[in-house]
Formats: C-alpha cells, structure tokens, sequence
C-alpha cells in the first residue's frame, strides 16, 4: 500500500523569537511533527515573498513564517513589514489556486517553545485534510507532453 | 558564488554522546552526506564541540584541501561561534561555515527514528548546497565607550556598581526610588547566619554614595535607549524630589518642621504599617540621606496654603525648591547591567487565605518590618489590635508551585519562613507552625538551619494549606484564625487555630518588566523574568550584545546568588571595556551601488536610520555601522540592488531547494 | 552573403512584428544587412520552406509571442532546429505576456469563455475528401525558453525602437553577449523616470488607486500617488512611454538579473512601503489593489516560480 | 492484628497510565501530594483515605485499594479540590471514573447506600426520563436498609403537609430520543 | 431589555423544591421577564448518573440543550445547581474531549446555547441599580446569610468567583435586605448524603446552620433546591440529637427578593418551609400600608 501523505512544511524562522522558541522546545524535550524544516533568517523582515513562492514551487505543501510577537521585533518593525507583505500575498496566492491555509505567519516568542509544537502539529494537521500540492515542474512536465 | 576555485565541502556529524545518535542515524547521515555535490569527505564523530573533534575540522582543512565545513550538531546559538573558530584557526575564512541544527530541532524534538535522520538529511543538504555560495566575510569592530549604565539600586545594582567603579570604571547607577537598598533594606536578619541586613547593606550604601566613579541617581528611571553595543545612547528622568540634593546636608530639621505634626500618609516603606509625613525620608540609613516631598499630600501642592515650614527650617541652605522640574539627563555608556529585581507576588490572588480579609494576616514581607528593629513597631511582633500573637502560622508556597498563579518555586521562601520563624519566636515565644509542601534548603548553611529550627521546636506540617477561616468548630477557635491543612505526613485533616497567619508570598517579574525589555531589546522567558543567553554558559548575558543582567529580574534567587551573579555581570561588562572593542557579526546589507535605481523604498525601511539616500550619486547606501543586520531592506529592493552577508539571496535560495530537492 | 533571418509569431497580438517596422526608414537598412527567409506576416512564405532548410541554416529566428499551441510548439521547435541563434522577442515570448494571464484559469474554461454552451469546433474535421487538423490548445501558456531552448531576450510589449535596433546592431556586427542575455539595461527604470527626483524619502502608502479612478498629477511620482507603478522592479530601456503618457509602468520590460521571481519581488517591495500595522487597516489599505496576480504577473505569469494556477 | 504490606506485583502501573488518559484526570502524575484537596475537603475526614492518598493509590497502580474504598462514593462532587489543586488535577473527574469503573467490576463497598442510590437513580432516569424522589429513596431503602424508612417518617409528613412531597411518577413523552445510539465500544 | 429565556425546572422543582418554582416564577413576572419552560424536558443526571456510565450522562444533557437550540432559545436558565453545572460541564466536556461523544453527532454541537443560574440573570441581565429602583417592599426582617453552596460556583466560577462570592450578597443589599459575612457561604451541604449516608449528611448541614447562627444570621438564603431541602427538612433532627434549637428559616433568593420586589405573597411559596415558619409569618406579613415604599 501507498505510504500516507506526510506533508512538507518549510519554516522560515526569525533568530531572535521563533528561532530560540524552536531551541526552547528541544531543551524541554517538547515532542512534534518532524514535517517542518526551518530556514534561519535573522529576521521575519528578511523574508522575501520569492522566498515563499520559490518553497510552493519546489513542492512544500505549506509555508510557516515565524516571527517575534508585535512590538517585540528585536529589530523593532520587521515583523511589521513581514506581516504587510503576507497580507498582500495570501490574496495573490489565493488566485494562483493555493488555499490560504498553506501559508501561515505566526508570532512565537523566545518563551514560547510549546507554541512552535502546537502551530507545527495545527498546521501538519491541515495540510494532510488539504493533501499535496503539486510541484510547477511536474505541472509543466504534464502539460507539454500531451503535445 | 566565489570565483573559479572549485568548492571542496567537508561535512561533520555530531553524535553529542547520544543526545542526536539516539535518535538521528548519525552513520546513514555522514554517508548520505557524502554522495552529495562538492562534498569531498564526510564524518560522524562522537563531540565535535570537544577539542580533539574541533582538531578533526582542522587537519581536514590542511590535508584535504577542504574550503567550506559544514557541522551538523546543536543550534548555532551554541556553537556557531566554537567552529567558526576553528576555521580560524585552521586558516580558513571562519564563514566558509555552515551549521545544521540536528539536536534542538531534530533528534530532541521527534521520537520516530527515520522521519528525524530523514529530516536531518533534508537539512544537512540544504546546509550543503548552501554553503557553496558563501563569501569570505571580516569581522567589523566596534569601539567599547567605558562608561557602564546600572538600571536598578538593590543590592545586586549596588555591588555591580562598586566592583566596577573600583576597578575605575565611571558607573550611572539609576534608581527609580528615593534611595538605594531594594528590598533588602526593608529586611531584619538575613539567613542563614542571621547577621542584620542593615549591618552589611547600608556601608555598601554609603559606599556607592561616596565613591567618585559612581553617579547615583535615585528618584530616576530610563525612558529612552538608543545605539548599539559600545555606544548606548541613554535618556534618564529624573523627578523632582522637591529637595536639592548637592544643597541638602541631611539635617532632617524640614521633615520635624512639617506642619504636620502627626504623620497622616502611610508609609509604602513600611508597607503601610505605620505613617508619614508628607515630606520623609524613606528610612533612617536612606542613601542619598535627602528628604522627599511627596506632592501628592503636601498641602502646598494641594492648595498652596501652606505656611511651608520647612522651606524657613531650611534656612539660608535654600536646599527644599517647591517648584523644581523633572529633568532629562542623556548620557553615553559602552555597557549596560540591568538590575531591575523582583516584586511580591499578590496574597489577595489566593482568596482562600484571608489577607485583606482578615486583619491579622500578613505577608512575610510585612513581619520582616514587624521584627526589623528599626521596623514600626520597634521590632515587636504585635497585631494590628496591638496584642501578642500565641500561635503563628506561616504558610509556605504562597503564589509558588501553583498552576493557578505561578508555577516555579520561588526559592527563597523556605529558608525566610524559617528565619520569620525563628525571629518571631525570639521576638513573641509564639508556638509557630510551617506549612509546607516540600522543605526546599539547598544552600550553604540551609540545611543546617533548619535542623536548628527543628530543635527550637517549631512545628513543621507537611501539607498545602486548604484555608484561613475565621469559622469556629470548636469553641477553642472562637475569635481565631483557623487553619485547615491535610497534615500529609500524620495522614489526617487538622485545624489548627492561630493568631497571626503568614503568607509566604513568592517572586514575581516586576509589572513593568515587558517595558524595560523593549527598552533594552532583550527576550523574557515565559515565566515573564528576563532570559539569559544561556541557562549554563551565558547567565549572565542577553541576546543583545553589551547588556547583562544581575539579581532577581533574571529569575528568583538569594542574596548570595544575587551578589555572586552582580559580580559576574561586572566582571562581563569588564572584560568587553578592557578588550576596548567588539567584534560585531558581518551579516550587515550593503548596497550594490551600480544596480541601485534610486527608488528610495529602503530609506522607510530601516528603524536605525542605517540607509541614506546619497543625492549626489542619486543612489542609497548603507552604514555598515548603524546597520544591525535584519535585511528588511533587502527583501524589500524591488530591484534586487541591496544585498545581506551570510543571507544573500544566492544562499537561502540554494537553501529552499535544498530542503525540497526530496520533496 | 547576407545573414538569412526568420521573424515568427506564436501566441501573440502582433505588436510586436509592429515593433520591427517601428524602425521607420531603418527596416531598409535592415533590408538590405539581411536576406530574410521566414516571416508569415510580411512576406509569402510557407512551412515546408524552412522544413526544406538544412539544419542552423538560419543565422537567426526572432520568435515573440508565447507557446500556447500544439502548432506553435512544434514551429518553435523547427526553428530551433534550423537556426544558430534564437531570440525570444517581446515579453510575451520572454515572460508569456499578456497571453500568459490565462494561466490563471484551465483551457476548459476559456474556451467556455468564449464559445458558451456551444461545443467548441472538433480538433479534426473533413470535407470531401480533406481533412483539417487544428491545432491543440495547451491548459497552459508558456514562454519562449520553457518550449525550446533561447540564446537571447529581448524585452518589451512591444520592445521600443532602440531595444530593437541595439538589438539588430549587437546580433549582426557587433560581438555577441553572453549566452541568455537580455538586451536591455540592467537596472530598474526608475532610474531613468523623469519624475523620479518627486519621489519622497520616506514613502507610506495609506491606500491605492486604479489608473482610471484618480487624476494622476503630471509630475509627480505616480507610486508616490497611490497608483501601483512598477518602475523600480522593472528593467529600464522602454524610454518611459508610459509615464510620459502619465500612466503607470505596468512591467512590460520585465525583472532585472538580479530577480528570480519578478511579480513576488515587485508585490514584495510594494507592500513594504504601506501603512498599518493591524490587520484590518492593512488589508483595508490593499482593497485597493483590485487583482494582484494582475498586477504583479501582468506580463510574466508563465515564467513566475508558481507558472499557472494550482489544480485542484 | 492486620498486616499492611504491598508487594510491588499488586500494583498495575498499566492501569494508571489508562486511568491518566481519563477525561480531567491528564495531570494525575504530576501531583505533588500537598493534600489541598483533602484540606478543603468537607468529606475527608469521614473517608477511609483521604482524596490524596487516593490520587497516590491510583498513581502506584494500587486498583484494588482505590476501586473498594468507601473515599470515592463520599465524594459530593463539590468540587472544592479541582477549583484549589496547584496542578489542576479534576479530582471530582478521578472519583467519578473510580465510581464507574467500581460499578462496573463490583468492586464497590457492600452495603453502603450511595452507589444502589446511583444505580437505583439510572435505572430511574433511563426508564422514565425523570427522577421523582419519593420513589427514588423508597427503592433505595427497600434495597439496603428498610428500617431507616422509619427515620424519614417525620421529614417525609413534613414535605407531604407543606406540599413538597409529590407521590406521581414523573415521565417524558419522547423515551426513545434519551440516548442517541452511539457505538459503545468508544466509550 | 425583557426578552424570552429557556427554562430548564429540573426534576426538584417539581418536587421537593416548588417552592423555588413558584417563587422563581413570581419574580420574574415582576421583573417583567419571561420564562418559557422546555417542551418534554428530561432529568440532567444530576451527580449520581455520572457515577455509572460518563456518555449517558452527558447525552442526557446533550438533549435538553438540543432541544433548547430547536426551540430557538439563546439562553436556557436552570435554577437547580446541579442541573446548571450539568448543562454547562456537558457543552464544556463534549467539546474539550471528542472522544467522549465517540463521533456521535447528536453529542456535539451545543455551544450556541448560553447555560444561565437565575442568579446570574438578576445579576447580569437586570444589574443591581434595576434592581433598586424597583423595590416595592421594606424589609423588615431580620439579617441573613447568603448561601451559595457548590456547584453553582465550581468549578465554573462564571455566576460567581469560586471562592468568596459575593452577587447574592449585592443583590440583596440592593434590596435592602442586610446580609452577613458567612465564611461557609460555598461549602457542601452534602447534596444526597442526607438521603444515603444520613448522619454524615446531617452533620454537614448542622455546621453550616450553626455557623450562620453564629455569625447572627437569622436565615439562610439559598440558590438551590437541595441545599434548601437538606438545610430547612433536618432542623428537628439536629434538634433532636444536639438539643440545639436551630429552628432557622432556610429561603430561596427568589422569595426573598420576590417578597422586596412586590410580588403577591400567596405566590411565593412560603408557606412550603418546614423550620423558622413563625419568623417567616412574621416577616413576610401581608403589607401594612408603610411597609410600601
């Protein structure tokens, strides 16, 4: 039989909150899904909506950004920007057949490392009911050989 | 990537004894590391951290022309810096480096053996393919400005401030109330030797006074902190204190003179026990020895009606200025110790005790005023209907260890409960009864107390008190406080009736800790205290490079905790002054200036001001100084033109795929 | 001898063959440089003409408009076949263009679009004795360099008269740039807009306009005015027609080398200088931005990472 | 004299671990053992353990012990101990899967009148959709101790004379909609 | 803001506790509140079902506030303290623990319904100023303590904090109706004790009654039937054994509070208390003409 669907998640963590929220959970030995790989930016401010798009493309089922909570940014407002930015994206994403659920943004602070669990497994949890979503080069690939 | 020379990547993988091969096939790691592009060798070694694996990275450069490591092991928040090093050392660009988080965020994270070497694959290529595209990078430095910035007078504030001003250091000590001293100058005896707080503390105090390195400035708090490592650019208010502190000689003559000639205010030095005038000094040993007014009573202030004595008591000194200003001070400082402490935890959020309810329930806090010999009552333990108690309870884990309030232990509890225990005994010779939950005395000397307190016999009930009650079952409880407690050891529910119930109120962040921590820039831990960089080898420090923390606003501890960790936060912000500069990591934006269109959408990026539109060239450029390497600006250039070292586009696209190349 | 030169058009509206004529008295130059062998809308010639060609024979095909059809694959692939050099011509063959924005529905549904209820015509049909084979229409739009392999680029919808003379210049006597190039600067247009100087340091945008439902000031910055304008994640070299026609860059010259996804970077730094930092107030402030993907992905759809709309 | 030793192999640690999994009972190992819920207690002291020892028994895996104590029947279910736990422990929760689980392995205190009364009360309600009093602590008496219907002769003319004491067996129309089939096995 | 509120009388106030019916009828009307009672309404299970099997219990609940939704109810009030907590740990359990409804639809979906004590109502819905301005009746009786007992304030605490809860005590302040501190305001009465394991029962009742007494109260005002049933019927028992005589009257708000709001007095039940009847008769005379305000 088929193995299940094990979705990927790609997590571009901010280093000052998410990141060490991610830390936090390991010294605490808080146990979750392993779907997420997490891409270290120093801040959610660095990460650039090709970032995002380029992840979907290359076949992660879901996109999680993680930032410090409003007001905490160790950088004062990036996570400002990151949120602007992800507003505006969820639309275009939206029209390019990708559900919203796919892409999230959540604020997790340095303290919260059971949070990083809880969003984690949510998501994981979501993207299963939502099942794959399919990689632009296969898209492609189907596409022309019809020809 | 770097120019022709083929990139030749050596890849480690860290068993840390079994804390990542328990759970990540280490050996199916390294081999799968191997087979990938430009890896041209690949271990798994039992601790890389450890010297002879730091040696392993090392001779690997030299006989195998290796130009870009790759270490899998712990979170680069402990050991980037370690292996970069060791680059160093083996005479290779330290950030040729790259390093995967397989502990943290794999092997102790995850339980199911292939999904975390899976994951750990994933990120050890990404990791790999990354790597590649890495710069040779400098470490910029910037210049250590001497002068250190202590926020808070306690007496972890007050030892930082005279280890560092001994060494000759110029120290602002800020403190937000009248005088110095914190909470321990509101204490008697000190466990467990039981020498009086004053006696140790207040010659600290004069001390810090009189030092020349040390400006105190009490009645202050900091409002504004701007800069970087080095050079913090500080804003302090200082309120009006009504009394000039350089005229003022300490004569006490305006607050005798006050036309009040009782006290009226409650005095918060006491905790309202007892009452003050509307110009006071909080209490005798008070440093700076200077009255306050407080505006909120004084009748001038009220009505301007007053025959304002104490302005004729002052005579020609013309020390007391009724209409003085709150003013700013903005000073530069290299360094910063905050030492902000601690405050009570609130008996009223734990209704089934009593306090506020029944008089003669207090906080431990309040008996440490009650047997403090300068106290206001002189030292005597007296109710606040003036008799005696008979029987006293002291209720340990008050807001502590409790899902419902706080769930850490507070630490010092149980050793000032036996102190509070043993003092009021000597004070009343009241029976005294401890409830506990567990009997915490891990410090020097503790244990030995309370063997001591045993022998005094005082009754030790093991159990969490379920309720004070003024309910009598009996006519023995009539006009008493009852306390009802499973005496868990017995194995029976007792009631025990008492005259003076104590509350053993734990450590709490003080309220305002949040807005200190966005001041400063620093994290708190979910308990709300601020967090160290690392629980073990950086306890001392922050996140934010130059600030460091000292006493109880880390977290609960005891006075020789406080005083040990006080030392080492001067000792830390020593060493960088010393040094005399810092090495800052280069992942600062930079502006490829041909490419850059003018379009000016960076400058509203950057909360540091770090990017400046050049007219003359019409073209942006960044400060590498001001820059503190966020790379919003680079996310942002619409055409590409700004760039980030250690994350240029190149790298975390490489990344991205990398991670995918599976999926 | 003169270089043999082909011109074809696959998905396109036929600017950009406007585009080669655009060089007025220059086509005769042009003319005379080359021997040009291929060019359907101009000149009579057929299919097995160029299938009769030795392979590399041409010197070089100029192909705009985007793959869309089973006919314009094959063609494309022919010229490949028979040329040294292929370049894609105008933003459509470069990015999918215009055409490229059906990637945001299937070929089902366009063709519903326009036939309604009313079955669309079979691929194959005959008639005494013939038969007609159409063309299959693909679910999806592609560039140029998706189909076949691309020397060159040359941007534009359609490429202004300098592109394309530069262009002529640098492939028949000049030295001819690294493979993939694209022929235009490299840096964003607003560099050369002539109302860049109104631009203000700090720039927040509290809300947005569509070009028709605000009087754009003449010389102002049109981004500045709330009017997405593209000129700083655009390639310059279009002489800024559009803002000279006080009318927002809509992207035509597509990104720079130094984007990889040029709707997703442009979209990115666009919503960086808004105001708001709730949710409610930013996503009140986009209201204004009608259709994103429209906006960002006017001209490149196809050749973004995402390429096409997801299926479900 | 009797003889109070537990050899390890009595206690069920298996047993505990599937109690923990009950619904209130998540945190039972993380309880300290500070007897807060046997102090606010109002019923502790006539208990033959208090709720704490109870907590410890099921923690160790002692079944026998905590399913036959008389602790859990006496339980009022007011709920002092879960509102004062510093864990959070929903110790009225832990009483109530104790009682079913002794209900349903016998293992319940002959003779003691509260677990007939909850028998007696569910036959009632599922039967009839209500409880009516009077005949709900008659049934009860008649099947422990008639006698102590004598003693209820007073309070009972006291309710008949002021009119509280209804003699009609109340029942609802719709008997059928009580309980909504469900696959048992879940529960 | 007079609107229709669900009842939910639950099985004592048929019975032993008609008196709190009665009285909780008569007081709404004078507040110009109405109460619609659930058609075919069932047993909430009270305490005891719990003890047998968990799914019954709740689904007992589950069908009441279904059948609350159908009727279109936004709010169902349930007088008795268990049937409150019933209904409200029911929509809290079945929605925090799935498994418990084992996927059976008819378990879950309930929320909508909002579970209300009529204390709470008074409280929240009327507020204590309404309360005030409609006072009809000086209260000439003597002072009284509030009882909250249990299960209305735990574990929930939403009618009132769970420990030292003071609402009743306002509302009758308002009503001019002088209250005592009475530190046993929330503890047990023993609920069926008194009908299984008597002594034990009785003893617990005995405390409370006592302590009031102490503390000068000369009644005992009650949120529920069973503590009103274990408080007023055992008095001559206690009297009996500790030869105390107690003779206390044990009231439900909804008298006292009806009395002061100018409900007919025939309506509200009193004559149905068995001790303190004669302080009772005293209090609660027809109004002499000052006795209006």
């Amino acid at each position: 039989m088929p193995e299940p669907f094990e979705p990927k998640i790609v997590a571009f963590f901010c280093n000052w909150c998410t990141y060490l929220a991610a830390d936090l959970a390991g010294t605490s030995r808080i146990k979750y899904c392993p779907n997420a790989e997490v891409v270290r930016v120093m801040c959610s401010g660095r990460v650039d909506v090709q970032f995002v798009l380029k992840a979907f493309a290359k076949g992660a089922d879901g996109v999680l950004i993680g930032g410090c909570h409003p007001g905490d940014c160790h950088y004062q407002e990036g996570n400002y920007k990151a949120l602007r930015r992800y507003r505006l994206l969820r639309r275009l994403i939206r029209q390019m057949g990708i559900e919203d659920e796919r892409l999230r943004l959540e604020w997790i602070s340095a303290a919260e490392g059971d949070r990083v669990r809880a969003v984690i497994n949510d998501m994981v949890e979501t993207l299963k009911r939502l099942g794959p979503l399919q990689k632009s080069e296969e898209e492609r690939a189907h596409l022309l050989e019809v020809a | 990537m770097s120019e022709r020379e083929t990139v030749r990547i050596g890849v480690y993988v860290c068993h840390c004894g079994t804390n990542i091969a328990a759970t990540v096939d280490v050996k199916s790691l390294a081999e799968y590391a191997g087979l990938m592009p430009n890896v041209v060798l690949s271990r798994d070694y039992k601790y890389m951290c450890s010297d002879p694996g730091q040696d392993l990275i090392r001779q690997d450069i030299r006989d195998r022309q290796l130009n870009r490591i790759v270490v899998a092991s712990c979170s680069p928040h402990l050991h980037e810096h370690t292996f970069r090093t060791a680059l160093k050392v083996g005479g290779l660009n330290p950030f040729y480096f790259h390093m995967v988080n397989i502990r943290e965020q794999a092997s102790w994270v995850h339980e199911n053996r292939v999904q975390a070497t899976r994951k750990a694959k994933d990120l050890v290529r990404a990791a790999v393919q990354r790597v590649a595209f890495h710069q040779p990078l400098e470490r910029g430095r910037v210049a250590i400005q001497p002068d250190v910035l202590i926020v808070g007078g306690g007496i972890a504030g007050i030892h930082a401030a005279l280890t560092l001003a001994n060494a000759g250091k110029h120290v602002y000590l800020v403190e937000r109330e009248a005088t110095i001293g914190g909470h321990m100058a509101r204490f008697d005896k000190t466990f467990p030797t039981l020498d009086c707080a004053a006696c140790i503390l207040t010659p600290k105090m004069s001390a810090v006074r009189a030092h020349p390195n040390i400006t105190l400035w009490t009645y202050s708090e900091v409002t504004k902190v701007d800069g970087y490592v080095g050079n913090y650019k500080v804003t302090v208010l200082r309120q009006p204190r009504y009394v000039d502190e350089d005229l003022c000689s300490g004569c006490l003559e305006c607050i005798e003179a006050c036309v009040y000639k009782q006290a009226k205010v409650p005095d918060d030095f006491n905790l309202g026990l007892s009452k003050r005038r509307p110009i006071y000094i909080p209490f005798p040993q008070a440093v700076p020895q200077v009255p306050v007014i407080d505006p909120e009573t004084c009748i001038q202030f009220k009505s301007g009606k007053c025959k304002t004595t104490c302005v004729a008591a002052c005579g020609d000194r013309h020390a007391i200025n009724l209409r003085a200003e709150a003013k700013e001070e903005r000073i530069e400082v290299g360094t910063v110790i905050l030492a902000t402490g601690f405050q009570t935890f609130d008996a009223h959020r734990v209704p089934y005790y009593g306090y506020g309810k029944y008089p003669n329930v207090y906080t431990a806090l309040e008996v440490e005023r009650l047997v403090n010999a300068s106290g206001p009552t002189a030292g005597e333990v007296v109710l606040r209907d003036g008799g005696r108690p008979a029987a006293v309870g002291i209720v340990h884990c008050v807001g502590s260890r409790d899902e419902n309030t706080h769930r850490w232990c507070s630490r010092v509890c149980c050793m000032y409960s036996l102190k509070l225990a043993h003092l009021i005994k000597e004070h009343t010779g009241a029976e005294i009864f401890n409830f506990y939950i567990d009997m915490r005395t891990p410090g020097k000397g503790f244990e030995e107390f309370y063997q001591k307190l045993l022998t005094e016999r005082v009754h030790f009930i093991r159990g969490r008190v379920a309720e004070v009650t003024d309910w009598a079952l009996d006519p023995s409880e009539e006009g008493k406080l009852v306390i009802r407690v499973e005496d868990t050891l017995a194995g029976f529910v007792r009631r025990i009736p008492v005259d003076m119930v104590v509350l053993a109120t734990g450590l709490e962040p003080r309220t305002d800790a949040p807005e200190v921590r966005r001041l400063f820039n620093i994290s708190c831990a979910s308990e709300g205290f601020f967090l160290e960089r690392h629980p073990k080898l950086a306890p001392v420090n922050t996140f934010t490079d130059g600030v460091f923390l000292a006493g109880c606003c880390q977290g609960p501890k005891d006075i020789p905790d406080t005083v040990a960790q006080a030392g080492a936060a001067a000792a830390e912000a020593l060493a960088l002054i010393d040094a005399g500069y810092l090495e800052t990591e280069p992942n600062t934006a930079h502006v490829v200036e041909e490419k850059c269109c003018g379009c000016k959408t960076c400058i509203s990026m950057c909360p540091y001001h770090a990017v400046a539109f050049v007219d003359e060239i019409h073209k942006s450029r960044v400060n590498e100084v001001l820059c503190k390497g966020c790379g919003t600006c680079v996310a942002a250039c619409p055409s590409g033109a700004i760039r980030q070292n250690l994350f240029e586009d190149d790298e975390i696209f490489a990344e991205i795929e990398g991670v995918l190349s599976n999926a | 001898m003169r270089p043999k030169v082909a011109f074809y058009w696959c998905a396109s509206c036929g600017g950009c063959e406007e585009a080669v004529l655009d060089l007025a008295e220059g086509v005769l130059n042009l003319a005379d440089a080359v021997d040009i062998v291929f060019w359907p809308v101009a000149l009579d010639f057929k299919e097995k003409d160029v299938e009769e060609m030795a392979d590399g024979e041409i010197a070089v095909s100029f192909v705009n408009g985007a793959v869309r059809s089973s006919h314009q694959l094959n063609m494309a692939r022919l010229l490949r076949r028979k040329s040294k050099l292929v370049v894609a011509f105008g933003a459509c063959a470069q990015m999918g263009g215009i055409p490229g924005l059906a990637n945001l529905t299937t070929a089902r549904d366009t063709l519903r679009e326009v036939y309604g209820e009313a079955e669309p015509p079979a691929l194959e049909f005959r008639d005494n004795g013939h038969t007609l084979t159409l063309p299959k229409l693909f679910d999806a739009v592609f560039p140029l360099d998706r189909a076949i392999p691309v020397d060159y680029y040359v941007p534009g919808c359609p490429p202004s008269p300098k592109i394309v003379s530069d262009m002529f210049d640098v492939l028949l006597n000049g030295e001819l740039p690294e493979p993939g190039a694209v022929l235009a600067p490299d840096h964003a247009m607003c560099d050369e807009c002539p109302r860049r100087d109104s631009r203000p340091q700090e720039l927040k945008l509290d809300r947005f306009h569509r070009v028709q439902e605000t009087a754009i000031d003449l010389d102002k910055c049109i981004l500045a005015q709330g009017v997405p304008c593209l000129g700083p994640a655009t390639r310059a070299g279009c002489g800024s027609r559009c803002i000279a026609g006080n009318m927002p860059c809509t992207g035509c010259f597509g990104p720079t080398s130094r984007m990889r996804d040029y709707g997703g970077k442009a979209l990115c730094s666009l919503a960086s200088v808004v105001e708001g930092n709730e949710v409610a107030e930013i996503d009140r402030i986009f209201e204004g931005l009608v259709d994103p993907a429209g906006t960002f992905y006017r001209y490149s759809l196809p050749s973004s990472f995402l390429e096409r709309k997801r299926l479900e | 004299m009797q003889r109070e030793l537990r050899f390890q192999r009595e206690a069920d640690p298996e047993w505990a671990r599937q109690v923990s999994e009950r619904p209130g009972c998540e945190e039972l190992y993380s309880c300290l053992q500070c007897g807060a819920c046997s102090g606010t207690c109002p019923l502790s002291i006539y208990m033959d353990f208090t709720p704490r020892r109870i907590v410890a028994l099921v923690r160790e895996g002692f079944r026998q012990d905590a399913l036959s104590s008389r602790t859990i029947w006496l339980c009022a279910s007011c709920y002092s101990c879960a509102v004062h736990c510093p864990r959070q422990i929903h110790i009225t929760d832990l009483m109530y899967s104790l009682k079913r689980e002794a209900m349903q392995t016998h293992l319940y205190p002959a003779r003691l009148p509260i677990p007939v009364l909850a028998q007696e009360f569910h036959k009632m309600v599922g039967r009839r959709g209500r409880s009516s009093e009077f005949w709900l602590v008659l049934r009860m008496a008649l099947r422990t101790n008639p006698l102590v219907l004598l003693g209820m002769v007073r309070t009972g003319w006291d309710l008949l004379r002021t009119g509280r004491l209804s003699l009609r067996r109340e029942r609802i129309r719709d008997i059928r909609s009580l309980y909504p089939a469900t696959p048992r096995e879940v529960a | 803001m007079s609107g229709v509120y669900g009842y939910f009388p639950g099985c004592s106030l048929k019975g032993t506790g008609v008196a709190y019916e009665e009285s909780l009828l008569a007081l709404f009307r004078a507040l110009h509140l109405e109460l619609a009672e659930l058609e075919d309404w069932n047993c909430c299970g009270a305490t005891s079902y719990m003890s047998i099997d968990e799914r019954d219990a709740f689904s007992l609940s589950a069908r009441n506030l279904t059948m609350t939704q159908k009727a279109g109810h936004r709010d169902l009030v349930a007088p008795c303290s268990a049937c409150y907590l019933a209904l409200r740990k029911t929509q809290d359990y079945l929605e925090r623990y799935p498994k418990i409804a084992g996927g059976n639809g008819a378990l879950t979906s309930i929320r909508a319904v909002r579970v209300r004590h009529p204390l709470e109502v008074l409280y929240a819905d009327v507020g204590v100023e309404r309360i005030k301005k409609a006072i009809m009746r000086h209260w000439h009786g003597g002072r009284v303590a509030c009882y909250y007992g249990c299960q209305m304030v735990r574990p929930y605490s939403e009618v009132d904090r769970d420990c030292d809860p003071v609402r009743m005590d306002e509302l009758l302040g308002a009503a001019g109706i002088p209250t005592v501190d009475y530190s046993l305001k929330t503890k047990c009465c023993g609920g069926s004790l008194t009908g299984t394991t008597h002594d034990v029962g009785v003893r617990l009742v005995y405390i409370l009654l006592k302590e009031a007494a102490r503390k000068g109260a000369e009644a005992i005002v009650t949120v529920c039937p069973l503590c009103q049933y274990n408080l007023d019927a055992y008095q001559h028992e206690i009297r009996r054994s500790s030869g105390e005589r107690l003779d206390m009257p044990v009231l439900y708000f909804t008298q006292v509070l009806g009395w002061a709001l100018g409900a007919e007095i025939e309506s509200l039940g009193l004559a149905r208390a068995i001790s303190g009847r004669k302080r009772i008769r005293q209090w609660f005379q027809p109004a002499e003409k000052e006795a209006y305000v």
